[in-house]
């Protein structure tokens, strides 16, 4: 009951007070934080639930938004400029089917998906887990915006994709058109929320912690953990890919320092600091941190990295369970204990 | 909100925004930019102020991350309703911030030499373009009689446009590409492209790496027994202060391009560079992007004085044809494309890490960044 | 000819990435902590050797090892008492509690020592190198090869030999028994800390002599580094060592062979360490026990 | 020898034990017993010190240890054998016992030898790893590693649990051969028979507090203690 | 009856030490059988290598006609093989009830699974009672003790339905008549399961036991009733020693 009000004055916050209160500047603003609030749903799954630490979640945030990004580069139906910069004649193979927007939409949730998919069973199978997935997928990461640079002709290099004006009929130059794709971004966000939140308190958001704290005793009790990781691992991943697509309109650019280690980074600590086991924490952390980021990096342009390092240090020992878990501080206290035990 | 700009002159300060990466990798580089900007809004103050007012930096930090540029951009044309902005230095960050100033109609001073092909009306580039550095470059090499270049650069778009349009210089001057390579910025291992090198034996090396990996690039260079006579390199995002963070000792001899080197003579650049280490330290090196920053600053300040206003039309019309003796010489503005006529410098890298001028144009390069006026370049636009 | 040569570049590299991931095989291999400020310390370290310039001249260098061993191992042994003591058992939770420090130590360092990179010279007699066969082997490579072997033999020892190195692996698989076996377990993390920190500190007065020395120093390594200790498997010196120098070679001729291959390289080996795990899920040498997990 | 007081101990909220005294006087054996959590092993635990005391005293020799850390407790002469035959998995069974013994300073040269001869089964796995180890080899090296550290005192949380008969018989002997050299134990132990045989004093926790203590012989058909005991 | 279970010519080798060696062994359908043996006799590894926890050098394991050897641990528990651990895992975070619902649940469909668990299946509920944690059903498993975590562990196998149990030891660190409860609970299932009970507690074995199958070095030393089990030298030898001789 409570939890429906909070959520319920969180609603009318973002869809309502936001949009009427803010400037333009400071909603795109807002509007990108949501972005990262939906990829924290999905970690919030994948790590808080799953024990999945993926350092890798800007790869899958990156290939949402650059199926996006295509295909708003060829809504005006000429070569993208940044081909013209890298002597790229004639439309890359690769580009023709984005031009179509139901392909591009679709491909949105599937490509993340897909690798995730890919990924989530050779690793999982394998049992590759703990510090090894976290080292993994941020190498994953590395690796992705290496790739994606030594494309430019390809991909935009670091440069990435830039410089759109439209966004199925919404004119980016506009300020009215861009609150309405800011409200479609809040409306997902709520939606995402919902759904994982369900599943969360499903039998299989058990299984799934269950799996976390137990990977192989879970295979004695007849289920296959790495069929049930990945596939929280790709829940998590097409969520990314959505908020990553829902990024590239907003932000006007996605380039792969949005993909890369530190990004991928930043997206996780943004759950940590609202606390890893609650989905409405991690949505409240991701929205803090983000805002933080930019109000420290405005009021200090060359101190700010202090206040950012002592922010996550200061939460990480303070408020391990993260914000939404101070309250819990005593049976964390209990539980860190009983983990020391454990691993005797 | 106001988009004009104009805001920026509420009250009795004109605030300008300066945007430059003081974090990540590009810190490197920009944060001296950023010195050297500021050092000259304070001169304009002392001389005044704009329009009798006096200017008033608000800095941001563009993080090395080009989304990151866009946003703060964004946030000194809405936020603070900066008069102007002055920053950027990889073409990157360029690319990211030129939509911005288009679509809130606002100005941009860019500072850094960079690969020419663009004019946005939103934009003065106060740096060279391929015209005034890479092209005369090309023909100091071809005079020496370099017949082979390698190509070694950073992974995006200035290098990879730069190789573009050397490519096709050479191809019209015979001269042969023996080999092109990139690397991502930021990159440190070098050896394997040194060996490339050393198989190829190219006459000169044609160098367009940006940041750190200058470092790491000569450092391996010379450890793997090459020098400047052995193989001979020729850089054009090498200045005095990259050439510190090197060493000299491995890199003296080899060649660099600019339009402006601490040495270069006149009263104007020697009370600049008093005025520099005055401010910020006796150790401390004056460089090309610094200087076009400076300048920008003060050309700038001109326009707006000459227009009477710092209204962003207003500024725009009255730049074209301002002309300024500053640190590099004479600088004009040329009221088409938003370039400044520069007068381009070879140079080469002394032991105590200076850099002597070899060569240089004569007079200011008409800025030429469609390169319209060189038969070879059609088609590269 | 060249190919020969890329062995030996390849090799060279492995002495880099080896020596970076040295520390890790304490820190991360033993402790189970993920130390994103690892790249700091290595950092640290070089910045030891361009402070001790001015006194030590062109022998800085040589004079900085040992200095930049205490430099990162005192700033390791700081955050292991003040931060990581109360994270043991929590590795994921370090990682962004040690990002954060990674942040404020390159600030940090940016403020002290100036945004610019800085340079070291290489003394006098690491300049130059030999032909062997017509491959050249520069003499700084040379150093950081042997110092990167002499690194591993030491370590070695200390963990097989000494009575602290038994220690520490005692403590790292049952904190609790250990304590109860009379091991001060607090004293032995802070040797553990200490020595790993340390020998970032090391790893980074080597890369001055051929890497540039700024405030990012550290992030270049960092990613490899970890790659490396997990394709070695954790805490196994030995899979670290072989990691290495097979990612160096690996890399090396990858980018010789593709034209423009730099960033190829890292994706091949990347894509070959994922393929590699398929095979050893616990990375090339596994500790092997019953306990289920 | 040991002297407890008054002791609460808890498990963040879970409180488990509610001012529990105890004595073991110099070379006595004393058996612990009680139901499945009851909190035999949390006493035990909080006497090492790795569960801090939220109230009361542990007095060992009369010097209160009630906030010493758990080394400086073993190294004070406290050995302690914890439930479920605990090793350190991946070290061979010899430095497990090295391990221990060199934590102990002045450690006699005889004791690794003493130890071995308790248990000979382990000489001819000196070299496994002890996480490879079976159930049993693993108890009878938790003990051997407790014995190493030179205890003048030895927590035993049920030591037999999950041993052959013969090495329980083993162990019995050889708990039985240490307490006549003098060394006090505290023992928990299920085995009623067992605790009778080995014990001469008798302490039952039941629900978080002492219900009865006193001399073994108490024991015997002592209806009340049976129910406690659940027998 | 006919043969559940039928291990043929099995040899476990860990680095160079073999655990067992050339073992065949067999289990009727609806049998009650007991393995003993000393400590690293290999009782544990067997089940580890039926359960596809361990892979055996050499060796079949067929389970109602069913190779095992290669599968997976999961696949194996759907074939109908449950086992319990000689040291208990239930998860801390989890409540009893959930640990035993998620024991229960492998046999739902994905769609269950993505359902809220509403109320109690009965075969849970019953599970519940018979391990007596009924009143502990809603606390997290953490706080659970040794024991108690042994009862909780049954209980999880006893709700998977499985045609095979294996229990490591189940009985371990228990009082009397926990151990006697417990033994009549394993009667009760060995009624319509086949069961095999690892244990080292002698009078248990009295008083539950009927064949006994005896292991040694990885070998089989002997089997038969509890009785001629005694009486035999090379058991008492090996693994009884001196006073449980009869
Ligand atoms: N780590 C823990 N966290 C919270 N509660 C715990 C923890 N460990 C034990 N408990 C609680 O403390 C009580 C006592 O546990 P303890 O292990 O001391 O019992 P015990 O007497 O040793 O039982 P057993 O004979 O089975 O070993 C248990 O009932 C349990 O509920
Ligand atoms: N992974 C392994 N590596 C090496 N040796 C092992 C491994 N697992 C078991 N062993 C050895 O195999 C032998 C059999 O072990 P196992 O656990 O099966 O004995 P057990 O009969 O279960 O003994 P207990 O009754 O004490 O549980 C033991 O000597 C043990 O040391
Ligand atoms: N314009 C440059 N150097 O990027
Ligand atoms: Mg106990
Ligand atoms: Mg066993």
């Amino acid at each position: 009951m409570r939890n429906r009000a909070v959520f319920a004055v969180a609603a009318i916050l973002l869809l309502v007070v936001a949009p009427l209160v803010l400037s333009p500047f400071r909603l795109d603003l807002l509007g990108k934080y949501l972005c990262y609030a939906i990829v924290a749903v999905g970690i919030s799954l994948a790590w808080g639930r799953g024990g999945m630490l993926t350092l890798g979640q800007g790869v899958f945030f990156g290939l949402g938004g650059y199926a996006m990004g295509m295909h708003l580069k060829l809504q005006d139906g000429e070569l993208p400029d940044f081909m013209s910069w890298s002597g790229v004649e004639e439309l890359p193979l690769l580009w023709k089917p984005f031009a179509n927007p139901v392909f591009a939409l679709a491909m949105v949730i599937v490509l993340p998906v897909l690798v995730a998919t890919l990924l989530g069973l050779l690793v999982f199978r394998q049992r590759v887990r703990g510090a090894y997935f976290a080292v993994l997928s941020q190498a994953l990461a590395a690796a992705f915006v290496i790739l994606l640079i030594g494309q430019q002709g390809l991909t935009g290099g670091t440069n990435g994709l830039t410089n759109f004006q439209f966004f199925f009929g919404l004119d980016l130059y506009e300020d009215a058109d861009r609150r309405i794709l800011y409200l479609v971004t809040a409306l997902v966000l709520g939606a995402s929320y919902l759904s994982v939140r369900q599943l969360v308190r499903s039998r299989y958001g058990q299984l799934l912690v269950a799996i976390r704290d137990g990977e192989d005793r879970v295979r004695f009790l007849g289920y296959d953990p790495a069929l049930v990781k990945t596939v929280a691992f790709a829940v998590s991943a097409g969520l990314a890919g959505i908020a990553g697509a829902l990024f590239v309109p907003l932000v006007g650019l996605l380039s792969p320092a949005n993909l890369g280690i530190v990004a991928s980074l930043e997206l996780l600590v943004g759950v940590a600091i609202g606390g890893r086991y609650s989905l409405a924490g991690a949505v409240a952390g991701a929205l803090l941190f983000n805002y933080a980021k930019t109000i420290f990096s405005e009021q200090w342009p060359d101190g700010w990295l202090y206040v950012q390092g002592a922010l996550f240090v200061a939460v990480m020992v303070w408020a391990p369970r993260g914000l939404a878990g101070l309250s819990h501080q005593f049976r964390d206290a209990l539980s860190s204990r009983r983990k020391v035990e454990v691993q005797a | 909100n106001d988009p004009s700009g104009s805001g920026g002159s509420g009250g009795d300060t004109i605030k300008v925004g300066i945007l430059h990466s003081l974090s990540g990798t590009m810190a490197i580089s920009e944060v001296t930019v950023r010195d050297s900007e500021l050092l000259a809004i304070e001169e304009v103050n002392a001389a005044g102020g704009v329009l009798g007012k006096k200017l008033e930096p608000v800095v941001e930090d563009g993080a090395s991350d080009w989304p990151t540029f866009a946003e703060k951009a964004q946030k000194l044309i809405n936020e603070d309703k900066v008069a102007t902005t002055f920053g950027g230095w990889t073409s990157a960050s360029r690319k990211a911030m030129l939509p911005v100033f288009e679509r809130n109609k606002a100005l941009l001073w860019y500072p850094v030499q960079y690969e020419g092909l663009e004019s946005s009306p939103y934009i003065f580039y106060t740096g060279a373009t391929t015209n005034q550095q890479i092209v005369p470059a090309l023909d100091y090499l071809k005079q020496q009689g370099k017949k082979s270049v390698f190509l070694v650069g950073s992974d995006y778009v200035f290098p990879r446009t730069a190789n573009k349009i050397i490519k096709a210089y050479a191809a019209a001057n015979g001269m042969t590409i023996s080999g092109e390579e990139y690397t991502p910025l930021g990159t440190t291992e070098y050896s394997t492209i040194v060996n490339k090198l050393g198989q190829a034996k190219p006459d000169v090396v044609f160098n367009t790496l940006n940041g750190d990996s200058n470092v790491a690039f000569f450092k391996q260079l010379r450890s793997a027994g090459f020098t400047a006579q052995t193989m001979p390199t020729v850089s054009v995002s090498v200045a005095e202060e990259e050439v510190t963070g090197i060493g000299p000792a491995n890199v003296a001899g080899h060649l660099v391009a600019w339009n402006y080197y601490q040495t270069t003579e006149g009263t104007t650049n020697s009370t600049f560079v008093k005025a520099y280490k005055a401010k910020y330290g006796a150790d401390k090196v004056t460089s090309d992007p610094m200087e076009a920053g400076y300048n920008a600053v003060k050309l700038w300040a001109a326009a707006a004085a000459k227009a009477g206003s710092v209204d962003v039309d207003a500024v725009k019309k009255a730049a074209g044809g301002i002309s300024l003796d500053l640190p590099e010489g004479k600088v004009t503005i040329d009221g088409e494309n938003q370039h400044v006529y520069k007068t381009a410098r070879i140079g080469l890298i002394q032991p105590d890490g200076q850099i002597k001028e070899v060569w240089n144009s004569g007079a200011p390069i008409k800025p030429d960044p469609y390169l319209k006026g060189y038969a070879w370049a059609a088609g590269l636009s | 000819m060249g190919t020969l040569n890329q062995l030996v570049i390849g090799a060279s590299i492995g002495a880099v990435l080896l020596l970076a991931a040295l520390g890790l095989t304490f820190t991360f291999g033993q402790m189970g902590v993920i130390n994103m400020a690892h790249g700091e310390f290595i950092m640290a370290g070089a910045y030891t050797a361009y402070v001790l310039q001015p006194l030590a001249g062109d022998q800085a260098v040589l004079v900085a090892l040992p200095v930049a061993f205490a430099v990162g191992g005192v700033l390791g042994l700081i955050l292991e008492r003040l931060i990581i003591r109360r994270f043991y058992g929590r590795p994921l939770d370090t990682l962004l509690l040690t990002f954060g420090i990674s942040l404020i130590l390159q600030q940090a360092a940016r403020d002290i020592f100036g945004a610019p990179n800085v340079q070291v010279d290489a003394p006098g007699w690491l300049t130059g190198g030999v032909d062997l066969a017509g491959v050249r082997i520069a003499y700084n490579r040379l150093f950081i090869l042997v110092l990167a072997i002499g690194c591993v033999v030491a370590i070695s020892l200390y963990l097989s030999k000494l009575r602290q190195g038994r220690r520490m692996r005692a403590v790292m698989q049952n904190r609790q028994l250990a304590a109860v076996s009379g091991v001060a377990t607090g004293r032995v993390d802070q040797a553990t800390f200490f020595i790993g920190s340390g020998l970032a500190g090391v790893a980074g007065v080597a890369l001055t002599l051929i890497g540039p020395v700024g405030p990012t120093f550290g992030t270049a390594y960092i990613v490899d580094a970890f790659l490396v200790v997990v394709a070695g498997g954790l805490g196994q010196l030995k899979g670290a060592v072989i990691a290495a120098f097979v990612l160096g070679v690996l890399n090396s001729f990858v980018e010789f062979w593709t034209a423009n291959g730099a960033s190829f390289a890292k994706v091949v080996v990347f894509a070959v360490i994922i393929a590699f795990l398929q095979v050893r899920p616990q990375g090339m040498f596994v500790l092997k026990s019953r306990a289920l997990t | 020898m040991l002297e407890v007081k008054d002791l609460h101990v808890a498990y963040g909220r879970a409180r488990v034990l509610f001012g529990v005294d105890l004595q073991a006087p110099p070379g006595s054996l004393v058996c612990l017993m009680g139901r499945n959590g009851v909190g035999k092993t949390t006493l035990l635990k909080a006497v090492m010190g790795v569960l801090p005391a939220r109230q009361g005293t542990v007095l060992f020799d009369g010097r209160d240890i009630t906030r010493a850390h758990v080394h400086a407790r073993v190294r004070a002469g406290l050995g302690y054998v914890p439930q479920g035959h605990e090793t350190f998995p991946q070290l061979t069974v010899a430095e497990n016992l090295q391990v221990a013994r060199e934590s102990t300073p002045k450690a006699r040269p005889g004791t690794l030898d003493e130890a071995l001869d308790l248990f000979p089964a382990l000489r001819g796995l000196l070299k496994r790893r002890a996480g490879f180890l079976s159930g049993g080899q693993q108890q009878q090296l938790a003990i051997a590693r407790a014995l190493v550290t030179e205890p003048r005192m030895l927590l035993l949380d049920e030591p037999t649990e999950g041993i052959q008969p013969s090495i329980v018989q083993e162990i019995e002997a050889a708990i039985r051969q240490l307490h006549a050299t003098g060394l006090t134990i505290l023992l928990v132990e299920q085995y009623l028979e067992l605790a009778l045989r080995l014990a001469d004093h008798f302490v039952i926790l039941d629900a978080g507090e002492v219900v009865r203590a006193g001399a073994a012989t108490e024991l015997h058909n002592d209806e009340g203690v049976r129910r406690l005991l659940a027998v | 009856m006919s043969a559940l279970l039928e291990v043929r010519g099995l040899n476990v080798v860990f680095s160079g030490f073999h655990a067992i060696t050339d073992l065949d062994f067999t289990l009727q359908a609806g049998e009650l059988r007991f393995l003993i043996g000393p400590n690293g006799a290999g009782k544990t590894t067997l089940i580890d290598v039926i359960t596809g926890l361990t892979r055996p050098a050499s060796g079949s394991v067929q389970f109602a006609g069913e190779e095992l050897v290669g599968k997976r641990e999961y696949r194996i528990v759907r074939a109908g093989v449950g086992r319990t651990f000689q040291t208990s895992v239930v998860f801390d975070e989890l409540s009893v009830l959930d640990n035993l619902d998620l024991a229960a649940g492998f046999r739902r469909r994905m769609t269950g699974l993505l359902r809220r668990r509403h109320g109690i299946s009965d075969d849970v509920a019953s599970a519940l009672d018979t391990i007596g944690l009924g009143d502990l059903a809603d606390r997290p498993a953490g706080v659970l003790s040794h024991g108690q975590r042994q009862w909780l562990e049954i209980g999880m196998l006893v709700v998977q339905r499985p045609r095979l149990l294996l229990l490591d030891e189940p009985v371990a660190g228990m009082s009397r008549d926990e151990r006697d409860r417990t033994g009549e609970l394993m009667q009760s299932v060995a009624k319509d399961h086949t069961v095999l009970v690892v244990e080292h507690d002698m009078a248990f074995l009295r008083r539950f036991a009927s064949t006994v199958t005896v292991l040694h070095e990885g070998r089989l030393l002997c089997e038969g009733t509890v009785a001629e089990v005694q009486a035999d030298p090379r058991v008492q030898e090996v693994y009884l020693g001196r006073k449980e001789r009869v």
